[in-house]
């Protein structure tokens, strides 16, 4: 069925939203509300753009918007269908939560810098739904490299050394690869193809030897490092230096999603899942890919600090995401598009529930985090809930997409991977679960009981503006796993033939 | 555990009446040949259980069973 | 969809409101959800299927409705109305709760129409329950709860590849029998089976229990005795009734639990290995597969919710009033607390099979089953467990528990009393419904599957088992130097995962990771800096490396001229730039090319 | 092949000379001009560039609507006379170096205010607009000796130029400089000399008619070497390069920015034209297998440049390091030579020179308010000038080659005519110099804005009310950024020129 294709610049509009809250924010420094009522403005008025074009995309529609040609053969041109969808209404949608978050954040946290602060959040977000809404390779990778540029003052926002060494270490991972790898990739699938536009199964097919679309494809995997494929996955860890809400969106939602999101651009849109096929690849991919899932799944169970433990799963839960994608069987590339919705939502509430306890008590590591549950009751239910979609316990988010995941592996007749992702299952319990019988069942250390008895200066309490959205995350965590209709009719739309 | 010697006889004389009515009692639907020894269930358990015990014993301190109570600490 | 109430929902609804209620409003709140889901049981209508969902395009029953789930219905809510009581003293809406979900999981899996549902509900079971271990608060309990919640999580697993097998053959959820050659194979029905099998607790798939169920809290040890086992009963009955493995495995279980406990010291262990034991019977009857067999499983099943509840309540109440669950440390103390020695002695009849009590009738169906299907070493091992059952439980435990002489542990018997009035009430409880079914089996057999009119109380079959009973005593009291508890403890099959976990983690973190990040720091730190040194003054550094070469190789003369020299070398790196490449070199370079390119382009 | 149909249009008129001859007038003009003030020569010099850009930009223009352009010196027709051609291709290579070093002019008032001594500032905007018309003589010349006499005016004015330098090591600078330029010069001029000799005509298009009957001729072979070599050194091939750094390091900064725009990329030029209009591709591809070692010598250069600025303490020397990796860059897409990757390699010479000119002019700017050349010292200047470190950042990126930037539409071509011509496995060369590129430039980015001010930029005292470089500076630096961004996102119209240079000198 071919599909129905308008001529809009709303996508552009969408991202124009943020980008121009980037200049409000950035004139209204001076005042910090009314700077942080822009960026809840420009959230806000992108989530609305984007949710506008909701109805015509589920219908099968497609958004167009060509800008102009850079030169022949390179076109800025952006492009909305359900899987640009899936992505764009979940960064921008979190956009908003994390907002109020970070505002709460940064102002518990008496962060300095809030401006370039929320100025470079903006631009991060701008080119986040550039990358969903691209329209063919080279905008895609124009708005991914705009997303490491704009992430790099996030990451080594302390500016402390080391700050800045992980935000280097962010740096050459994202950059180097991108430019060694991805772009190589990029020349090659022009070479071959002769255009980057996106297309319905692919733009390669019969375009090249079998060797020269493996290589294409080997390329194009090592180069979007953003998905946290090992072994290029030491950026996401350096990069919990950041802020937390800057772990918390972008290194649990925008960049690592952008990331994955160029994974299954290239493997439904450029290679396309029958191409892919006949190359007989996936297959050696889905377990490297089983590789890197058990691995970081196994060191996340020996960090300790909290942060880094989000980050290897979210390595993990990525591979999750790329896995269905190269498995190429109908339901785990469902997942694989659902499970950024799913993984997005519970991730962020972990993230959110580490930066609330970094910000309340200023702790970091989970064995300290003893008896903290009673302080902080919500949050840690919140992270209780998210963490158990991670594990992929019904009726979580995470669980749909498992199923999926795990359908997938029996159609694809593949008991291997199968057990790989039971595996991975538990030790995603194994590592997630102390924390939260920590928090509800770990002493308090002494001195924690002291100060609480102690002048009040100390006191525990949760900050609403904090506590709020990463309530809201858990409840939307669960409420897509009970119906998670929409993510899977968008899917659906995706894989549609 | 020292039982004075009435309970002991009670207890005796109860063991026997059971073994005696045992005798007696109509078996309801034989099947196998010692459905129908009297007394036969007296004499399994006995042997049983002193044969249970024997094992546990066997595998808690020949094959190592029983440790330290700190032993996964 | 109306017509119906789910009693699993109801109380998994009913634990919204605990944490907003006080007092005695709270208390009768909590007692009334068990008795709501009760009555819902009661207004059931058997062979109808409601609350049907469509889910992702899958088709979720949650009420499959007929005589074998109201009868686990039914045990069920009594069993969590007596656990209610028996936990009203407690003041931790987050027992509290935990207790009702696992309850109300418990009926969800029973009413469960299909694998998806009764995968979801298996899940809420063991998250529950598994708080109910870390509510234990002794010195294990967190970390016991941990491997408890990761075992069953493995087992959840299991039971998720198999449905998944399953459904991807057959594209249906449908929980009905399974056989090798249905939907998915004979992988798909193993793996089912194994996740059936991980809950039943059957070895080596037991050790969660034993390693679990004693660190549970007081309290949720009862909830715990009867939700998970009974549930997974349930489930086999459903879908492996006549798997004839199930039999072989029953009978492994009963004997394995039973040489267990008879050298057991933590008493609540000891109770666990029972349940292990018990359990053992059900699954024997779930694989003997025959309507009576069936009917003695279920049987079985209810009356071990009672004297199973019974006896952790005893044991509980014990170690309420004594903080201590070690046989050596405790004894003597039925002066101090009659009433609960008595009301446990009616569980200990029970589950060794008295007549006139419930576990009397019972495993004599069980036993009964094997017997008509002429199945001699069944009948006879089973015999054998019942022995061992009244060995370990009527007299093993109750007298070191109660009886003998307390010499060890003064406190213990200083502390013991009578429990709290509202633990005794539940006791009493439990004991009457043991009772109950002992009696007036009727009772027992209205909430079975299948109708059957079995008597147990033939003469024969009586006699039998009080010769049993008797000798086995007679045995005891000869052998019962050799029965005294000793300070240790008995190592399972949870050995594997307990010593190799540890021993994985040490080899992730100390060489795997070392590895890592020792390459990670050559290419991302000693390359790139080598490579920026180098590149200060090219020359100079290849000057130094070459100096430090010959240093290596020359001999003691030289030396001390090389060493000043590179210390000399070293200490004006990188220098002056400006002097470096002089002009001659460039000019050598200029002749080399015109060379090379006429060399070249003439050759 | 020939040229074509040469056209005379009488709009164009005698503007190619012009060209040259307003710099030369100008140069002339300014010692004596600047007697009356100071900044007077800074007018004159801006005043002349500006006319020299606008008259190339409607060189380009005629040369876009009606082809090639010639213009006989004094009417004497070639070969007898010396003739001035614009082509797609040279017009275009024209109109990049006038309008740079327009931009350059017109940046460099205060610096060169600053840095050069008062009494020499009128001998100074001579050598400066005497450097200016050489090159674009260079460019706009027909005739092969003309392009020699050119070369030595640049040469002659450069080393003066950079012998103006404040520190006294521009001296050596200059002098090594001198040397090796006049050794390529003399190399030139050797090879100059034997077509001569086998020809008989200086006029390119002449020659490019007589050559292809004696290609086999060791003469000719002979020249070629010589030439190619004189070249090489002149534009700083690796590792011809030595003199290269130093020059650049230590010269006045208006100088450094000025040379690193234009003169590498006008010998580049030279290199191409002398390739494929006096030579012709069957020669270079064919007879010669000239292109072959040209592509190794540019990997060579490509790596080694990148490789060796890594090392580097000084922004400048880095900078300069840098350029002889990117003149790699531009000898690697002729040397390919192949439709797409000579577009490359042209565009290149406009894009380097943006992006290289205004990182100099960058640099230029920090020295004038700070002093501070030393990496590590510029630690914490973002804040301090903040929109000349934002240009500067534009122009890291640019050299890195994000896809928004000029830098990257290089590279593209590059890449994708390496990959066309069957030739993949010069890809990862490009890559990996983009990374390495990547790693030195955004050092200097992070300690710019992710450290604390350094102690150095601490003991300065700002005479001045702002922090920021001149007004004038800043501008013209941030103009050329903006280019930088501009011919990244809208790189048609130059890429269709340097296309239709490419498809011109490979004569198709």
């Amino acid at each position: 069925m071919e599909l129905e294709a308008i001529q809009s610049f709303r996508p552009l509009y969408a991202m124009l939203a943020s980008a121009i809250g980037v200049l409000l924010i950035g004139l209204s420094w001076e005042k910090p509300n009314l700077r942080e009522f822009w960026t809840i403005l420009a959230a806000v008025i992108k989530f609305g753009l984007v949710v506008s074009m909701i109805p015509f995309v589920l219908a099968g529609g497609v958004y167009e918007c060509s800008l102009f040609t850079v030169v022949p053969g390179l076109d800025i041109a952006f492009r909305v269908d359900a899987l640009g969808m899936v992505f764009a209404i979940i960064a921008s949608l979190l956009w908003i939560v994390t907002s109020f978050y970070s505002i709460g954040y940064m102002r518990a946290c008496n962060e300095k810098n809030q401006t370039r602060y929320f100025m470079c959040f903006a631009i991060t977000m701008t080119a986040t739904i550039g990358v969903a809404f691209s329209a063919n390779m080279f905008t895609l990778f124009l708005c991914y490299e705009a997303i490491t540029l704009a992430t790099f003052p996030l990451v080594g926002h302390k500016m402390t050394a080391v700050a800045r060494r992980g935000a280097r270490i962010y740096m050459v991972y994202l950059l180097g690869t991108s430019l060694a790898f991805q772009l190589f990739a990029i020349f090659l699938t022009y070479n071959a193809a002769g255009t980057l536009d996106f297309a319905q199964g692919g733009i390669l097919t019969g375009t090249g030897s079998t060797a020269l679309l493996t290589i294409i494809f080997i390329l194009f995997m090592a180069g979007i490092t953003k998905a946290g494929m090992m072994p290029f996955h030491n950026w996401l860890p350096a990069a919990m230096v950041a802020p937390t809400p800057v772990s918390a969106l972008l290194h649990a939602v925008a960049v690592v999603k952008a990331g994955v999101f160029t994974v299954l651009r290239v493997v439904f849109h450029i290679f396309g899942p029958g191409l892919l096929d006949s190359l007989g690849i996936s297959f050696f991919a889905a377990y490297f890919i089983c590789f890197t899932i058990v691995m970081a799944s196994v060191i996340a169970l020996t960090k300790d600090n909290l942060k880094a433990r989000l980050a290897y799963s979210t390595v993990s839960q990525l591979a999750y995401i790329v896995l269905g994608a190269v498995m190429l069987s109908p339901s785990s590339m469902l997942a694989a598009i659902i499970h950024i919705a799913n993984h997005a939502f519970s991730k962020i509430t972990l993230f959110f529930c580490a930066g609330h306890i970094y910000a309340v008590t200023h702790k970091t590591k989970i064995s300290e985090l003893g008896g903290i549950g009673k302080k902080m009751p919500w949050t840690m239910v919140a992270f209780f809930i998210a963490s158990l979609s991670m594990i992929g316990v019904p009726p979580v988010a995470g669980f749909v997409t498992k199923w999926y995941l795990a359908v997938g592996t029996v159609e694809a007749e593949n008991p291997i991977i199968l057990i790989v992702i039971l595996v991975s299952t538990m030790l995603n319990a194994a590592y997630f679960l102390p924390i939260s019988y920590k928090a509800f069942f770990g002493k308090e250390s002494p001195e924690d009981a002291g100060s609480q008895q102690g002048s009040g200066h100390h006191k525990v309490r949760e900050l609403p503006m904090m506590t709020i959205p990463l309530v809201f995350t858990a409840i939307v965590s669960v409420f897509i796993g009970i119906y998670p209709d929409f993510f899977i009719s968008l899917a659906q739309e995706v894989l549609r033939p | 555990m020292k039982l004075s010697r009435k309970v002991k006889t009670i207890f005796f004389i109860i063991l026997g009446l059971i073994v005696i009515a045992d005798y007696f009692a109509p078996r309801g639907y034989p099947i196998f040949p010692w459905d129908t020894i009297p007394a036969f269930w007296g004499a399994f358990a006995f042997v049983g259980c002193l044969l249970l015990i024997g094992i546990s014993k066997f595998l808690g301190y020949k094959l190592k069973v029983m440790k330290k109570e700190d032993f996964y600490d | 969809m109306t017509e119906w109430a789910h009693p699993g929902v109801i109380m998994l609804v009913g634990t919204i409101l605990i944490p907003f209620l006080k007092g005695g409003v709270k208390k009768s709140y909590m007692l009334l959800i068990p008795l709501v889901a009760l009555a819902a049981t009661y207004y059931s209508t058997p062979g109808t299927t409601v609350w049907v969902y469509d889910y992702m395009g899958l088709k979720l029953v949650f009420g499959r409705i007929d005589a074998l789930s109201i009868g686990f219905s039914y045990a069920f809510c009594i069993m969590t109305f007596i656990g209610g009581v028996y936990s009203l003293h407690l003041d931790d809406d987050r027992q509290h709760i935990a207790g009702l979900l696992y309850a109300g999981s418990s009926l969800g899996a029973v009413f469960a129409g299909d694998l998806l549902t009764l995968f979801l509900f298996w899940e809420i079971m063991a998250f529950s329950s598994a708080y109910l271990i870390f509510a234990g608060k002794f010195k294990n309990s967190t970390k016991a709860g941990t491997r408890y919640l990761l075992v069953h999580i493995a087992g959840g697993l299991f039971l998720l590849a198999g449905i998944l097998m399953y459904y991807a053959e057959s594209h249906s959820l449908a929980f009905n029998g399974f056989t090798p050659d249905g939907p998915g194979g004979a992988t798909a029905f193993y793996l089912i089976l194994i996740g059936f099998l991980l809950n039943a607790a059957v070895p080596p798939l037991s050790a969660w229990l034993s390693d679990a169920y004693p660190e549970g809290s007081i309290t949720g040890s009862v909830f715990l005795a009867t939700f998970t086992t009974k549930t997974a009963i349930y489930v086999l009955i459903r879908g492996f009734s006549g798997a004839e493995i199930l039999i072989v495995l029953g009978i492994i279980m009963t004997l394995y639990g039973i040489l267990y406990t008879i050298i057991e010291n933590d008493c609540r262990r000891l109770l666990s290995y029972h349940i292990i034991s018990q359990v053992g019977y059900m699954v024997a009857a779930v694989g003997i597969g025959t309507e009576f067999a069936i009917n003695g499983s279920a049987a079985h099943a209810f009356t071990n919710i009672f004297f199973k509840g019974l006896l952790f309540m005893g044991a509980g109440a014990v170690i309420y009033v004594t903080g201590t669950r070690k046989l050596t440390e405790l004894g003597g103390i039925y002066k101090k607390m009659p009433k609960t020695v008595v009301l446990f002695m009616v569980g200990a009849f029970a589950i060794s099979g008295f007549p006139l009590f419930s576990g009397f009738v019972s495993k004599a169906m069980i036993i009964g089953a094997a017997h008509y299907e002429h199945m001699a070493w069944t009948t006879m091992l089973l015999s054998l467990t019942a022995v061992g059952t009244f060995l370990s439980v009527g007299l093993k435990l109750a007298y070191h528990l109660f009886f003998r002489p307390n010499e060890h542990n003064e406190l213990a018997m200083h502390k013991a009393k009578e429990p709290p009035t509202n633990m005794l009430v539940a006791m009493a409880m439990a004991a009457v419904i043991c009772i109950l079914f002992g009696v007036y089996p009727k009772a027992l057999f209205s909430m079975l599957p299948f109708p059957t009119d079995y008597n147990p109380y033939t003469m024969d079959h009586v006699t039998a088992s009080l010769l049993m009973l008797g000798f086995t005593a007679l045995a005891f009291y000869i052998v019962l130097g050799k029965l005294n508890p000793h300070k240790t403890l008995s190592i399972d099959t949870d050995w594997f995962y307990r010593k190799t976990g540890g021993m994985f983690i040490y080899f992730i973190n100390s060489p795997l990771l070392k590895i890592g990040d020792l390459i990670a720091g050559v290419v991302f730190t000693a390359v790139p800096n080598g490579l920026i040194y180098f590149m200060r003054n090219p020359l100079g550094a290849f000057k130094i490396g070459a100096d430090t070469f010959s240093l290596a190789i020359s001999g003691s003369d030289r030396r001390v001229k090389l060493r000043s020299r590179i210390k000399r070398e070293k200490a004006i790196y990188p220098g002056d730039n400006i002097k470096h490449w002089p002009i001659g070199s460039t000019v050598v370079w200029v002749a080399v090319f015109l060379l090379a390119c006429l060399l070249i382009y003439f050759v | 092949m020939s040229f074509g149909p040469t056209t005379f249009i009488s709009a164009a008129g005698s503007t190619p000379v012009l060209v040259i001859v307003i710099p030369l007038l100008a140069a002339m003009l300014a010692p004596i001009v600047s007697r009356i003030h100071r900044s007077v020569g800074w007018y004159l010099a801006t005043t002349a560039t500006f006319i020299a850009f606008l008259l190339s930009l409607s060189l380009l223009y005629t040369v876009i609507d009606g082809g090639t352009v010639s213009y006989r010196m004094g009417s004497w027709a070639p070969p007898m006379g010396i003739e001035y051609v614009v082509s797609y291709f040279n017009g275009f290579v024209l109109a990049v170096i006038a309008f740079i070093s327009f931009i350059i002019t017109l940046y460099g008032k205060k610096s060169v205010e600053q840095e050069i001594p008062e009494q020499k500032i009128p001998f100074f905007y001579s050598a400066y607009l005497l450097f200016i018309a050489g090159i674009m003589g260079i460019v706009i010349t027909g005739d092969i000796f003309n392009l020699y006499v050119f070369v030595e005016i640049t040469a002659l004015s450069g080393y003066a130029l950079i012998a103006m330098g404040k520190d006294r090591k521009a001296l050596m600078a200059s002098y090594n400089y001198l040397i090796l330029g006049t050794i390529g010069a003399t190399f030139l001029v050797l090879g100059i000399g034997y077509l001569y000799i086998a020809t008989g005509t200086l006029n390119m298009n002449d020659l490019m008619q007589r050559l292809p009957e004696i290609y086999d001729s060791t003469t000719v072979i002979t020249a070629f070497a010589f030439i190619m070599v004189g070249l090489c050194l002149k534009l700083a091939l690796f590792p011809l390069h030595i003199w290269l750094p130093n020059v650049y390091t230590y010269s006045p900064s208006i100088v450094s920015a000025l040379m690193a725009a234009t003169s590498t990329k006008v010998m580049a030029f030279v290199l191409l034209r002398i390739m494929f209009t006096v030579f012709t591709p069957e020669f270079v591809l064919e007879v010669v297998p000239v292109t072959k070692i040209l592509i190794v010598m540019s990997c060579v250069a490509i790596i080694m440049g990148s490789l060796i600025a890594l090392g580097q303490t000084n922004i400048k020397r880095m900078l300069a390091y840098s350029s002889i990796g990117q003149i790699g860059y531009i000898t690697l897409g002729a040397a390919i030579a192949t439709e797409t990757a000579m577009t490359g390699s042209l565009i290149h010479i406009l894009n380097h020179a943006l992006m290289k000119g205004m990182l100099f002019m960058v640099v230029g700017a920090v020295v004038y308010k700070t002093g501070i050349v030393n990496i590590k010292d510029m630690e914490g200047l973002g804040k301090r000038m903040p929109w000349t470190m934002a240009a500067f950042t534009i122009g890291a990126m640019s050299m890195i080659g994000f896809p928004f930037t000029v830098g990257f539409i290089s590279k593209w071509y590059l890449a994708t005519g390496a990959i066309g011509a069957g030739m993949w496995y010069l890809v990862p060369v490009l890559l990996v110099s983009s990374i390495m590129t990547a790693f030195y430039f955004w050092r200097v980015v992070e300690s710019v804005y992710f450290k604390g001010r350094s102690a150095r930029i601490d003991t300065l005292k700002s005479p001045h009310h702002s922090d920021e470089a001149p007004f004038g500076m800043v501008v013209t630096t941030l103009f050329l950024a903006g280019l930088c961004i501009y011919f990244g996102l809208w790189a048609s119209g130059p890429v269709e020129v340097a296309k239709n240079a490419a498809a011109f000198l490979l004569g198709s």
